[in-house]
């Protein structure tokens, strides 16, 4: 699958550029999330805007960024479509991650350079 | 209305699980329910779908996954058809507990699997689950408007 | 990507076919085609699943009608498959005259039927028919793009 | 099948409160429509706005309602959608039938009252 990256100081934004983030691509999705954060990104902004469906492997693979991350850095979300957050909801998952409506406010939070990212 | 019903019918493999996803979430978009509504069903059906291939067919692709889709005047039902391994009865036990009962703050024990039945349990009415000559058949049921019938009841 | 494919199946009852028309749709609208080809191309799928209802099957209801959709990275395929009466080829045939070419001033000559193969042909890419063992399938092709081949050859 | 009317002086406005018009319905909007003929209205405009689905049978119980009409009165439909106005173009139709806009034009085209009718 393809996963779009910026650079906005310190903060590194991921871009899923797939509609599905589905059990066809989970696997694949979690190994290239695993990757990045091994490599020493501690501020991830997951930008979600271009999903409009998530299934619960994809939401496991989102899940275990976030506990690989193991607490010494931030992995939030943006972008969430109604239906993407209507999932983040129901599974309860909205009281774990730092839901926000779009980059440039996720990015504001984790203290990265605002002006390199998408509003 | 009398009944009308579809069947759609897969080979085994995930990457076919969008097609019935996408057909689903349409099919129910011709009823009353919202857009939100059909697409919480039709991810209802993409996990019972996964699960078909992943836990009763092992990933083997070239098996066939069906799904019944049953329009009634006051529901929608759903039969997913394997005719692989069946599911542990206790997967489906009205006591199991909810994988959603997890502490936000206990960031090891957050679940990254096993969400998919309880994604299906708490969107639909009705879950059964049945094995008659090899053949599974997982029903899932949504009533429409105030029909709705709470799936845990109140007393054990 | 390689070839994804869904069987849709009703039983031969013409309150089932917009079930399939919405699916068809939904299906098609996951490709680079319009929603107006998309809308154009289920038409085409209802015709041929009314025809196989109709004709095939002298609307007896709870026959079953088939239409099997596979995505290509160059085309769509539909093949719609009844085990009915067999239909005369002659109704494919290449020179048959085109029931659009009326003239609009003569109201009499006007045609209320007849359209629905004609209106798949001017359509789809391709139209074939077969029938082997008592199953008849009509197998309709509509490329991706500049690929579009017409169907009426210049020359005889 | 539900087929809703209304007059705009000596026109009838009648519309299909039905997506599709389909095989299913053909025969039945068939006779009602040759009904309202035989009951001698002869101005008649088909608001097709509501339909989304037009296939080969709907139109033939269309073009039946025309012929009914056997040049003594004006059949004319107005209000369709891009979906059904690709069926009629493609079937030539577009050259058969005059087609308009919304009501009323084609009421006033009918010279009917043009304030009964919707725009
Ligand atoms: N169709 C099925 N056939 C066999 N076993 C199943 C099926 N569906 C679910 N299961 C069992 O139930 C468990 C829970 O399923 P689910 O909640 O969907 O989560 P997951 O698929 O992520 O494990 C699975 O791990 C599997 O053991
Ligand atoms: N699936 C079929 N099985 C048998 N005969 C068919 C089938 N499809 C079409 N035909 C024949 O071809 C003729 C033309 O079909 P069509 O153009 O769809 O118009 P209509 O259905 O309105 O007659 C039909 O009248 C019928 O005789």
């Amino acid at each position: 699958m393809q996963l779009d990256q910026r650079r906005a100081g310190d903060v590194l934004i991921v871009i899923p550029l797939e509609d599905r983030l589905d059990a066809r691509i989970a696997t694949d999705f979690k190994e290239q999330m695993t990757e990045l954060i091994a490599s020493g990104h501690t501020k991830i902004v997951l930008d979600l805007s271009k999903v409009e469906f998530i299934d619960s492997s994809g939401l496991g693979a989102i899940v275990s960024g976030l506990k690989r991350m193991g607490g010494r850095g931030e992995l939030v979300v943006c972008g969430l479509q109604e239906t993407t957050m209507t999932l983040f909801r129901l599974t309860r998952m909205d009281r774990v991650f730092q839901v926000f409506e779009n980059e440039r406010q996720a990015v504001s939070v984790l203290g990265g350079n605002e002006k390199d990212a998408a509003t | 209305m009398s009944e009308r019903r579809i069947t759609l019918a897969i080979a085994s493999d995930l990457q076919n699980v969008p097609l019935v996803g996408q057909a689903i979430q349409r099919l129910c978009s011709l009823t009353s329910l919202s857009d939100i509504e059909s697409h919480q069903i039709a991810l209802c059906v993409v996990e019972a779908v996964n699960n078909a291939i992943i836990h009763a067919y092992d990933r083997e692709a070239e098996h066939e996954v069906q799904v019944i889709f049953s329009h009634y005047s006051d529901k929608l039902t759903f039969q997913i058809c394997d005719a692989g391994r069946a599911m542990d009865p206790n997967c489906l036990a009205p006591k199991a507990p909810s994988p959603f009962d997890f502490d936000p703050r206990c960031l090891e024990r957050l679940p990254e699997g096993g969400l998919g039945l309880a994604i299906i349990r708490s969107t639909m009415d009705e879950v059964s689950y049945t094995t008659t000559c090899g053949k599974n058949i997982l029903t899932l049921t949504r009533f429409f408007k105030s029909c709705r019938i709470d799936t845990t009841p109140l007393m054990g």
